[in-house]
């Protein structure tokens, strides 16, 4: 038997109300523990999906299946203890007064004692490393806290998939590589599955096991990060671009010939690719190698 | 001005031929002989279709466009004109001083609006209904610009969403705009110079401007309607038929009020001051 | 309910948008004011199906005109039995209801159903008018026939900033649902509070913000608006043949149907 | 003489009422016709410095003069007509209804008659490729149409010095090249100087003149992009980080060994080093060279 998917989404079709078609016919199975990113430029349909996925917006056709579950089949509590939404813009995700009521809001929704309440807020401020920021003021936090805040939020509910709008959107490099390896610790260490919905295409490589790049609702193509931006037609009728690093080793290889295999994406991989071709005698004093 | 004969004779005699009709049971003939509980019957029963038609309570804030005879359409635009001049002369005279007024009283007005489009459940009628907001905007920015406000409200949700309408305007006006946040901010004004907590102050604003605006709602549509019918008996019947909803919307209306009132004060409390000038904290 | 808000098809182009908004008011309020007028049932009538018929030739998807309706189509179903019970006296049938005896009668059906024609003709022109002329351009419009500029001015202010503001209202919302918010009459009640705390204080930042933005392009207090242009001469014409029109056949409809 | 700078801010302090220190003695000189980014990460004061140079906020400390003149000297009207402000938020700025009143709205202020109007609202759309936007309701547009709509309405000003605050946030690999180059063009063809805030990194070589680098309201370093990127510790101290390509060959600069002259920070130039590097005879068949 196959293992059960923790998304299974299966030829859904949405149509707002005044007529904009924003998914037509989008498949979307994402296995327990996976870390997949929905890559797809300005209007592509990424929040409606999402909406879509977290039963918020009901598809005129098509499935979902959460953790082997149809939607509405299960209660709105089961669905929302299994899936957590941190959306794009984190002060409509923070109501409370402090940093500490916020995240507690949904734990205690869920009707938990007081003592798990707590416990559960530690937890979650601590996977986002921000157990320092407990008792501040929500108004007061700077927008990469707040995000992180918000994050917490949502994982106090302990769910076992992790699904956010644009997460390093607004944020400054330094906020960015934060923000990408608490989720790839999430899922690492947690197991938890993760998808995020974003349109910067750079630090993808380094942390997706699998890419859905998706255009005027349709997705376009899936797969590994290395399959996906091997396709540079598909990539730019889609409205997006090849990471920095892979755009360079592109042009070197198309319009420079210098042989190549594959495409490297990550600054790592570029490294070595490169360095297989430089002759050794041209190489001065290598320092001791530090990675 | 057309005013309707029978609006001046407002009380119901025992033994109306109207209300006999409903009552030959014996049982319920000792009603009649009283007060009030003479409307219960009628009452009820437009309740209960109220009830049963979901739609009917959630929309019946605002008076239907083609409800009111042409006289009695304007009668109320007449009523409400001279609150919106009011309002007018107020913006302008204080936009010089305060340029920033207008921004703050047109985006309290889209909060106000959108306030009014959530839907609340209402736990006795098993229906969703709208709070009005006009109580929650008298606290924040008066209530001649919450006349102000609301007439603008009116027309973009008789243009979008088909509650109220253009001949109603003037009704809804007044009851929306007027009834509702004269009373909402007299009573928070008052209660907030008896010396209650502004919780409590608040409440009071958002609840008693709920039901003053349905009062006034009820007042309008039985004034139309009652045609050869008596205008106390249909007056009281749609009371009664929207107790059902009204009551528990207007304590839902009141605890949002406070709610949002709390929210703010513990955390924008400088707009509060920045809005109402410190006249009614 | 958001998902009704929406003015998408206002922009469209097509017959009845390209028609300048002073020329459609003009129409628009003889229509209701007629169908308000009416003693029978056969103009409103004729009123609603020509209306739902434009609303469907413009484009709109039927759902969408029928949940437009459906508000107002509960109001006159209330109306008609108010007033089949409350008005009248000639018997039509009698009720069992609990103990009591409730009896209809056929004046108050019929003018039930009488003004439950007028309510659902008078509304669908409001329907038809809003669904081809965006709410700006009847703000615009409203300078023309002497609405105060003050009122105007806020009105357009409202119409542009309601649409981002429930953009974000729909995010908290979202965000609250999902986090259980919404589980419990109780927790409703408080999630709601919030709400609407959170769309106030949003709304008065925003103001603030589009205050500084205005300011930073010469704002001074009041906006000044574009002239608007002359009528046209095709249109004073059209004026004058659609006015009659309505008239001769809400006469004709009051007499001889 | 010296020639008169378009901007000339020296020495500013500015604290928020609730004590936050915002800025801190902050030099910031750019001469007219530059193109200059204001690179920092979040909540740095990059917001607070733009709001003291267009006399939003009054400065403890410091004075701030445009084009020669000290900004409470001059009216707010003159003011406004030589610097223009982009918003990093469209929504704030897009207040009127439509496309066109909106561009209008700033032009009509000027008490401007209305022919002159419509030709410089024709002529600011035109700017921003956004001509044919013009008739549509300013809450149908897209994230990316809205940016550009609200620049053509400062635009519409005529300023001689643009500042924009974030104006690539929140758009798409596509919709951040297109701002960009529309940037580009309405520095070098008009003339009009550029100031823009933002903490991506990546395309500023590429465009930027000279780049200010800010952190906690001081002015850590300033100069032309490629000394600014040349200092790494300076770099990641400001919480930033080195473009991807930049940092691919720092990597093998400093850890491989491999020479490269200076730090190349685009494309173009990564590949001119890189190629100089790589032995001829590897090369296979150079297919044409097509930049
Ligand atoms: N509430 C709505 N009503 C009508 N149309 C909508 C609504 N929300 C989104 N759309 C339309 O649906 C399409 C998909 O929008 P969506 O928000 O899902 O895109 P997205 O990929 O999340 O874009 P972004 O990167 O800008 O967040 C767009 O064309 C948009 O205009
Ligand atoms: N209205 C305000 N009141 C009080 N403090 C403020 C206010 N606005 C900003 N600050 C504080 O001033 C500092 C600088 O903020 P500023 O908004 O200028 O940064 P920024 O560089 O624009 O950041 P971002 O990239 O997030 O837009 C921050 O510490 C911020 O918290
Ligand atoms: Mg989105
Ligand atoms: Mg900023």
């Amino acid at each position: 038997m196959t293992p059960i998917l923790a998304v299974n989404a299966s030829g859904i079709c949405f149509t707002y109300q005044e007529g904009t078609r924003a998914l037509e016919e989008v498949d979307f199975r994402i296995n327990s523990g996976e870390f997949v990113a929905m890559l797809a430029s300005n209007g592509s349909g990424k929040t409606t999906l999402i909406k879509v996925l977290i039963g918020l917006l009901k598809p005129e056709k098509g499935r979902v299946e959460i953790n082997g579950l149809e939607i509405n089949s299960i209660s709105k509590k089961e669905l929302y203890q299994q899936v957590g939404l941190v959306l794009q813009n984190p002060i409509d995700q923070l109501f409370a007064a402090t940093v500490e009521e916020d995240v507690a809001y949904g734990p205690r929704n869920l009707g938990l004692d007081e003592e798990e309440v707590q416990r559960r807020v530690s937890e979650a401020l601590e996977c986002v490393a921000a157990l320092e920021l407990r008792c501040r003021a929500i108004h007061h936090l700077s927008f990469g806290e707040q995000k992180r805040v918000s994050m917490a939020g949502v994982l106090a509910m302990k769910p076992s998939i992790l699904i956010l709008d644009e997460p390093t959107a607004g944020l400054d490099p330094a906020g960015e590589a934060l923000m990408m390896r608490l989720l790839n610790r999430l899922n690492r260490e947690q197991g938890i599955t993760v998808i995020l919905a974003t349109h910067s295409v750079d630090l993808l490589p380094l942390f997706a096991d699998r890419i859905y790049v998706l255009q005027r609702g349709k997705v376009l193509k899936q797969g590994p990060s290395e399959e996906i931006f091997c396709d540079y037609e598909m990539i730019t009728n889609a409205c997006l671009r090849l990471p920095y690093i892979a755009a360079l080793l592109h042009k070197l290889k198309q319009h420079d010939g210098v042989p190549i295999n594959g495409l490297p994406l990550t600054i790592g991989e570029a490294r070595m690719r490169l360095l297989e071709l430089i002759p050794e005698d041209v190489i001065v004093k290598p320092t001791e190698a530090t990675n | 001005m057309y005013l309707p004969k029978k609006y001046s004779s407002q009380s119901l005699k025992p033994g109306d031929k109207m209300s006999i009709r409903f009552l030959e049971r014996g049982t319920a003939t000792a009603f009649i002989q009283k007060g009030p509980p003479r409307m219960l019957i009628p009452a009820l029963t437009t309740a209960a279709v109220l009830i049963v038609l979901a739609s009917g309570p959630a929309h019946a804030m605002h008076i239907s466009e083609g409800i009111l005879p042409v006289p009695w359409a304007l009668f109320w635009f007449a009523l409400s004109t001279p609150f919106l001049i009011l309002g007018l002369r107020n913006l302008n005279a204080r936009s010089k001083s305060e340029p920033h007024l207008k921004a703050m009283v047109a985006l309290v007005g889209s909060a106000v609006f959108i306030i009014s489009c959530m839907p609340i459940p209402v736990p006795t009628a098993g229906t969703c209904s709208h709070p009005c907001g006009t109580g929650m905007a008298a606290i924040l920015i008066g209530p001649t610009l919450t006349v102000l406000v609301a007439s603008v409200a009116l027309v973009l949700q008789a243009l979008f969403l088909a509650h109220g309408g253009l001949t109603t305007l003037g009704a809804d006006i007044f009851s929306m705009g007027v009834a509702g946040a004269f009373t909402g901010y007299g009573v928070f004004f008052l209660l907030r110079k008896l010396g209650l907590s502004w919780f409590v102050a608040a409440f009071a604003a958002g609840l008693i401007s709920d039901w003053a605006t349905y009062g006034a709602t009820s007042l309008a549509l039985a004034a139309a309607l009652h045609s050869d019918g008596s205008f106390s008996t249909m007056f009281w019947s749609i009371i009664v038929a929207f107790v059902p909803t009204q009551v528990p919307l207007g304590i839902l209306e009141g605890f949002i009020t406070a709610g949002a009132y709390s929210f703010i004060h513990t955390r924008r409390p400088e707009y509060l001051g920045m809005l109402a000038k410190g006249e009614a904290r | 309910m958001f998902d009704i808000f929406s003015d998408i098809f206002a922009c469209r182009e097509n017959v009845f948008t390209r028609i300048d908004p002073r020329v459609k008011m003009v129409p628009a309020i003889a229509l209701i004011l007629s169908v308000v007028l009416s003693s029978k049932v056969y103009f409103p009538l004729t009123v609603l199906a020509f209306c739902l018929s434009a609303m469907l030739m413009v484009g709109m998807p039927i759902r969408l005109a029928l949940l437009r309706i459906a508000g107002p189509m509960g109001i006159v179903a209330v109306l008609v039995v108010l007033q089949a019970f409350l008005s009248g006296s000639t018997p039509l049938f009698t009720l069992d209801f609990l103990s009591w005896k409730l009896t209809a009668t056929e004046e108050g059906l019929r003018r039930g159903i009488l003004i439950g024609s007028r309510v659902l003709g008078a509304v669908s022109v409001m329907l038809l008018f809003s669904s081809v002329t965006p709410a700006y351009k009847i703000f615009n419009a409203l300078r023309w026939f002497r609405v105060p500029e003050g009122w105007v001015e806020i009105a357009l202010l409202v119409y542009r900033y309601t649409f981002s503001l429930l953009d974000q209202t729909s995010d908290v919302i979202t965000a609250q649902s999902t986090r259980l918010g919404y589980s419990s009459v109780g927790k409703s009640l408080s999630s709601m509070g919030v709400l609407a705390g959170t769309v106030i204080t949003r709304s008065m930042d925003q103001a603030m913000r589009t205050y500084e933005a205005m300011t930073l392009r010469g704002y001074e207090g009041s906006m000044h608006f574009a002239p608007l242009p002359g009528l046209k001469a095709t249109d004073i014409r059209n004026l004058a043949i659609v006015l009659p029109l309505i008239l001769t056949v809400f006469m004709l409809m009051e007499r001889y149907a």
